[in-house]
């Protein structure tokens, strides 16, 4: 099994959940967050002060999936977040030991 | 400022000022300035969060823009000496000649710059309302423009043919406190600019949801509480009208309320808490031209009618699928509409012996005239606002870019954001 | 509105309307109306983030429905002819005969319609007050037909009994501005409230803790303002009574939020805005009956008392473990009685010469009246309340399920979220 | 509250209570009590989520802490019988002697007490005023010490001065509502609170950015609202005088807002919200003293200068690099100043003959007048208000240890949190 | 070392806090998340208009322990975290390769 | 390639970006978190009652990086979030299979 980490853009959540779901995918976890890389933040004023934000909002999609789909998710997610804009995100794969749904006590590919 | 030409025959030559008539709107215009403020949360409550900012702004720095106009040519071309009966002339141009004595017509127990300044407030307010259709998208810079420009050429000559001895009012139009020019002339507005702007991006495919429904109903209660200065202050004085407009306010306001939540109550099973308020203004703004007329049995089926009425305006929208984001047509225009004919209806020279009978009280007439009203009110607002707007977007450009609608106006056009922590 | 047959001796067959006085009565009708939206805040912001539109729409739709049922019936059942002391005829009923001329017993210098719609907000804050009792666990239809039996048969019989002609007023009872009728009669039903629908799911195990504490505290200052109109108001004239009740109805606020705040300090060592602003309301509905029968320095004393008292009134709710959720025994409860105790123990007739003396001022047995009004509104309050809401409760339901308790009211009446982004 | 002298010759022995004004100062008596809450707000909405409670608090609990001190020395230090143009004497100690009747000096047609509760709601947002400088750090006991001595020992001196009969206004220094006493006296104390309790952690260096931007336009409102009474109150009487004042206020207030966006968009390219928000303060702090005694345009052209001023005065904090957190002495120090000197420019006995000329009427002397009491207010608040701060510094000491404001005011004040869901 | 992240119903947090803590774990941390899954979300009405809101707000909490410990902690946050209703939510396990306590420098099982 | 974990203090963000940033870190995301631990809560009183929370606002730092960097971006954020006191938080380390720069379909170090 694989956790499948994406930082998107936050309008782009609907396109790529709605892809996920096609691609069979029954759950997934989203955290609001925010990104520092090479899309620079944005200039505030506060009373003639000028301030340089440099944190982008950005949305955190974690899947976990079994191995074989990994290809498949990271595929769809990357082509439905992306706009070709900086600032699109990345998409990260990490290994995981164990999954298990609390409800039942499912666990492996069964839990999710 | 219902028949001022009655009123005139009667009043001239008076002009002794009265301590309780002028505490009265003393009060009354610092209530109706306040109705901007509270029109501004109204309206932010149900933008999202990164045009909160934006949208307030859109209505507070009306408060300052407008009022500069209307004490340099406003208040004039409004008010000041008749010309044709389409318009005021300037020779009121920066208040010359609008002294601390009762005008002779106007509001004959106050300060005439009292009434001028009670005038302001509603002038303020007018464009702010209109800020509902073009919520999310509109440049700040041309905002502006726009609005003064909306303000001189549609709010100016309206208020002048219905309040200020123009034609509407020669004709025997009744508009006791906003009808044709206030609620009317906005929904109109309202609607030329949501098809000239166009949709918001993601208008019926994203959610564009209210992000502080609070913040909504406490600009639901802060209208209410203005609105009493509104309609029972244009009165302009202290006595028995303005407590029977007052009553017809207030029950308007409650059966719009309890109206509204019933219907969605049936449609969808659940009365929803913006319905109570979006029904409560839409009972308010209804029985604006009718508040002097009638009496509070009249005012509870106006309300019950505008509450109904407008919710059925909002569901229009979402068959036409024009974007008019807060719902100024449904609301102000519809129940600008629906009022103006309640006028013609409902109307009682019981309760205001300066107005006139509506149709249940005998004389049908009344009706035709304010169907005459209408019609030229949605015409010329309509006409206008139209030809307006497209100069200013060929001038300047209305719509923010996309990127600055997606990233939002606090940021794109104010450089500012709402909440951190 | 005190002291009715007092001031109908004096007053039958004056009715001259006064402009001063009614431009404050228009105003103070405005201000009391502007209390609803206040407390709607002032409790919302207590709730947890789940529960606040629920909460604020417990108090918004009241101004709607109560006013409704005031001009239909309610009005005519507290003010119109009375019956035996006990009620009021419907006569009035839907305002027949309630016109624009002053009324020649109440309020004898604005129009009668005036004083019904001042009467109004009245009626409509009172069942909004019980609101706080069964905050974030009542169910949104039964919850409107039992306020509505609540104010027609709880409410205007009390209001009649005191201010309408009805027997405590014979008695000589003394209650300016709603220490009977509003403050005693809420905390009592919310007592019997809080007893019949049972504890909030995880009350005393959970942090049921408030949400938005700047919302309450701006509920509270809007609650503060517009208690100038009640009290003052209540004066029903512009004149040196009601500048009278505007210092004491100040004064016992203030008192009010520092005795809350010097005992805080001393109980858990830190003094909390929540309980500044607890205070100021506590001392604001204690000194509510007395406001216009006591000077400054009085009104202080009261406030002081009202702080401590309120404060040990909550503990009480601790102590007990009924779930008042947001206090409403505490301090309407508690404030009621002590309030109309304080009239009389410390009324003046130096203050008001339609009042009575006090206990302090030589007349005791103006104490024991006053014992016999808070008994009386007790017992018919409690016994009442209890009776409709096993009724509804049998019939509707009272209580939300409790999956829709833990959704919160928000979406599981209402369909709605109130913050996105 | 202007030229109480000439008053006083014209109006002894008069006082016949009027309505219609007592109408309106008990209106306008709440409207500025409101003013402290919106105050609370403006300021809350600026600073971070963690001090917002206890933000609120500081401007909250002066309503009780202050009216207390007012109602018993604070009013006799201030208007009481004058000792030598210094101070008022102790002899209305806890309003003894201050009645219903009307005073034969101050206001003479409404209730001695209600010009009483009216001035005291002024003594309460002074201090209130001052908070904004010393925002996120201050600990709450000292910070209560502190206002209580200034109270005292500054504003009731200076309100002594200027309104009570005292030296200034002997001298013919004209302030109508508040640009000796309440802007300039809590810019300059702003200034010793900056400069004694040192820069907040992280100034300069942190982003410490307002939190909730909309609660700072909603105090804006509020504050507006209220200023209504503030000024147009202060005319004492519901006449012409007060519907100037109303005028002026307005006015100045609006083109504060929009010089103080126009500079910020030439400077920085981007309009601002809370740009607008501190223009229209700024208007309204400065043209306070003048209200009374200057025409639309003068008023306007005072908002114009003051949108500006205050940008500069702002400019120079951050040149200066004290930390006056929230703007106090750029704001109401600098608008003081402008106001009171634009008094002895503008003013003009053509809209009060009660007043007098300024230097562009003809009367170079009123100037000289002004500066005169901008100088004697500058030097002896400062001086006083740095010695209090260094005695209670001592004593009590008057800033939070560093871990508390790490954590923030609302927990280590208050044992709260703001926001929790 | 293993991670526990389990995504759960937010009015379960403090039991299996409670229930960690009697456990002996020192420390955890939590982040308030969206889930997406089995258990529909809500209809929200917004003037008239229906929407479908598909995430639901959920609590996710993640602890770092010592490998042995990974039975035991996985047993009692299902254990508390259960209601037996759809939405009761997951827990998965992840490798951790180190660890370190900021304050002192201590690292590995000594960091937690 | 690893994903540094960090919970820190929140005020010790700032540092924190600039000296990873000055380590020529390009990206990084950021969620606020609640933290349990050594570092108790604080009391709060509502209406007289006393409550316990138990929990710290927390700030979590993730960073991918490639293997090599680990020492150095570990050091680095565990000297600039160090106040010594108690509750500075912990840094974790996890293994990452892969990453994508979702704009370009970059793999690998390159990714980020
Ligand atoms: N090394 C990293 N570790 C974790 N998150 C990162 C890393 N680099 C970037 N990110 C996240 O990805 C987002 C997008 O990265 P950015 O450099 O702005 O654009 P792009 O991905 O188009 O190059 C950032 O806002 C941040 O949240
Ligand atoms: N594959 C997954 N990856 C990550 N999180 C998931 C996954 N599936 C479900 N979740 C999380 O678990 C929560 C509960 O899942 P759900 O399917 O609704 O109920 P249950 O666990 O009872 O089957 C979801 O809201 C989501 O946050
Ligand atoms: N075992 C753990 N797993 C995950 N997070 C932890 C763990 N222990 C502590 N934390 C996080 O680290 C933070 C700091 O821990 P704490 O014990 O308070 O202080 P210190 O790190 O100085 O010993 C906690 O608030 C929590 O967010």
């Amino acid at each position: 099994m694989k956790k499948i980490e994406a930082i998107i853009k936050p309008f782009k959540l609907d396109d790529v959940k709605e892809a996920l779901t096609s691609l069979g995918i029954k759950g997934m976890t989203v955290t609001e967050v925010k990104g520092f890389g090479r899309q620079r933040g944005h200039k505030e004023v506060y009373r003639g002060a000028e301030y340089q934000i440099d944190f982008v909002p950005k949305t955190k999609i974690e899947v976990v999936i079994d191995s074989e789909s990994v290809a498949d998710v990271v595929r769809v997610i990357s082509e439905h977040a992306r706009t070709g804009e900086i600032g699109d995100g990345k998409i990260f794969v990490f290994p995981v030991e164990e999954a298990l749904r609390i409800r039942t006590g499912e666990s492996g590919k069964d839990a999710f | 400022m219902s028949c001022l030409h009655d009123v005139q025959i009667k009043k001239i030559g008076e002009g002794t000022m009265n301590t309780g008539d002028t505490a009265f709107i003393l009060v009354s215009a610092a209530l109706v300035m306040l109705m901007t403020p509270g029109l501004a949360l109204f309206y932010a409550g149900m933008v999202r969060s990164k045009n909160v900012l934006g949208t307030i702004m859109q209505s507070f720095i009306l408060i300052g823009f407008i009022s500069l106009e209307w004490i340099l040519w406003g208040y004039s071309m409004a008010f000041g000496p008749d010309k044709l009966g389409m318009i005021g002339g300037l020779e009121w141009f920066g208040l010359n000649g609008v002294g601390l004595e009762p005008h002779t017509v106007y509001a004959t127990t106050i300060p005439h710059q009292l009434f001028m300044i009670y005038q302001c407030m509603f002038a303020v307010i007018t464009p702010a309302l209109i800020t509902g259709a073009f919520a999310e998208r509109m440049r700040f810079g041309p905002f502006l423009v726009f609005s003064l420009l909306w303000a001189t050429f549609v709010y100016n000559p309206l208020a002048h043919w219905i309040w200020g001895g123009g034609w509407l009012s020669s004709l025997g139009a009744l508009d006791f406190a906003g009808g044709v020019a206030v609620h009317l002339s906005s929904g109109v507005a309202a609607l030329a600019c949501a098809l000239i702007l166009g949709k918001r991006r993601g208008y019926q495919t994203e959610e564009l949801k209210p992000h502080n429904l609070p913040m909504t109903l406490l600009g639901a209660g802060i209208l209410w509480f203005g609105w009493f200065g509104f309609n029972a202050g244009s009165a302009l004085a202290a006595g028995s009208l303005a407590g029977s407009a007052f009553v017809a306010t207030h029950m308007a306001g409650t059966t719009g309320a309890l109206a509204w939540i019933a219907i969605e109550w049936r449609m969808s099973g659940k009365a929803t808490t913006l319905g109570a308020a979006s029904g409560a203004i839409a009972g308010l703004a209804t029985v604006t031209p009718a508040a002097g007329f009638v009496g509070p049995i009249s005012a509870s089926i106006i309300g019950l009618i505008a509450g109904c009425a407008c919710y059925l305006g909002i569901m229009a929208k979402n068959k036409f699928r024009y974007d008019d984001s807060l719902d100024v047509v449904g609301i102000h225009g519809v129940g600008g509409v629906v009022g103006l004919l309640a006028v013609g209806v409902l109307a009682s020279k019981a309760i205001n012996s300066n107005g006139a009978n509506g149709l249940f009280f005998g004389n049908p007439g009344q009706l035709g005239i304010q169907c005459i009203a209408i019609a030229a009110t949605i015409v010329y607002t309509f006409v206008i606002t139209f030809v307006l707007l497209k100069i200013v977007n060929k001038l300047l450009g209305l719509r923010v870019p996309e990127h600055e609608e997606i990233s939002g106006l606090d940021l794109s056009q104010h450089d500012e954001t709402a909440y951190t922590s």
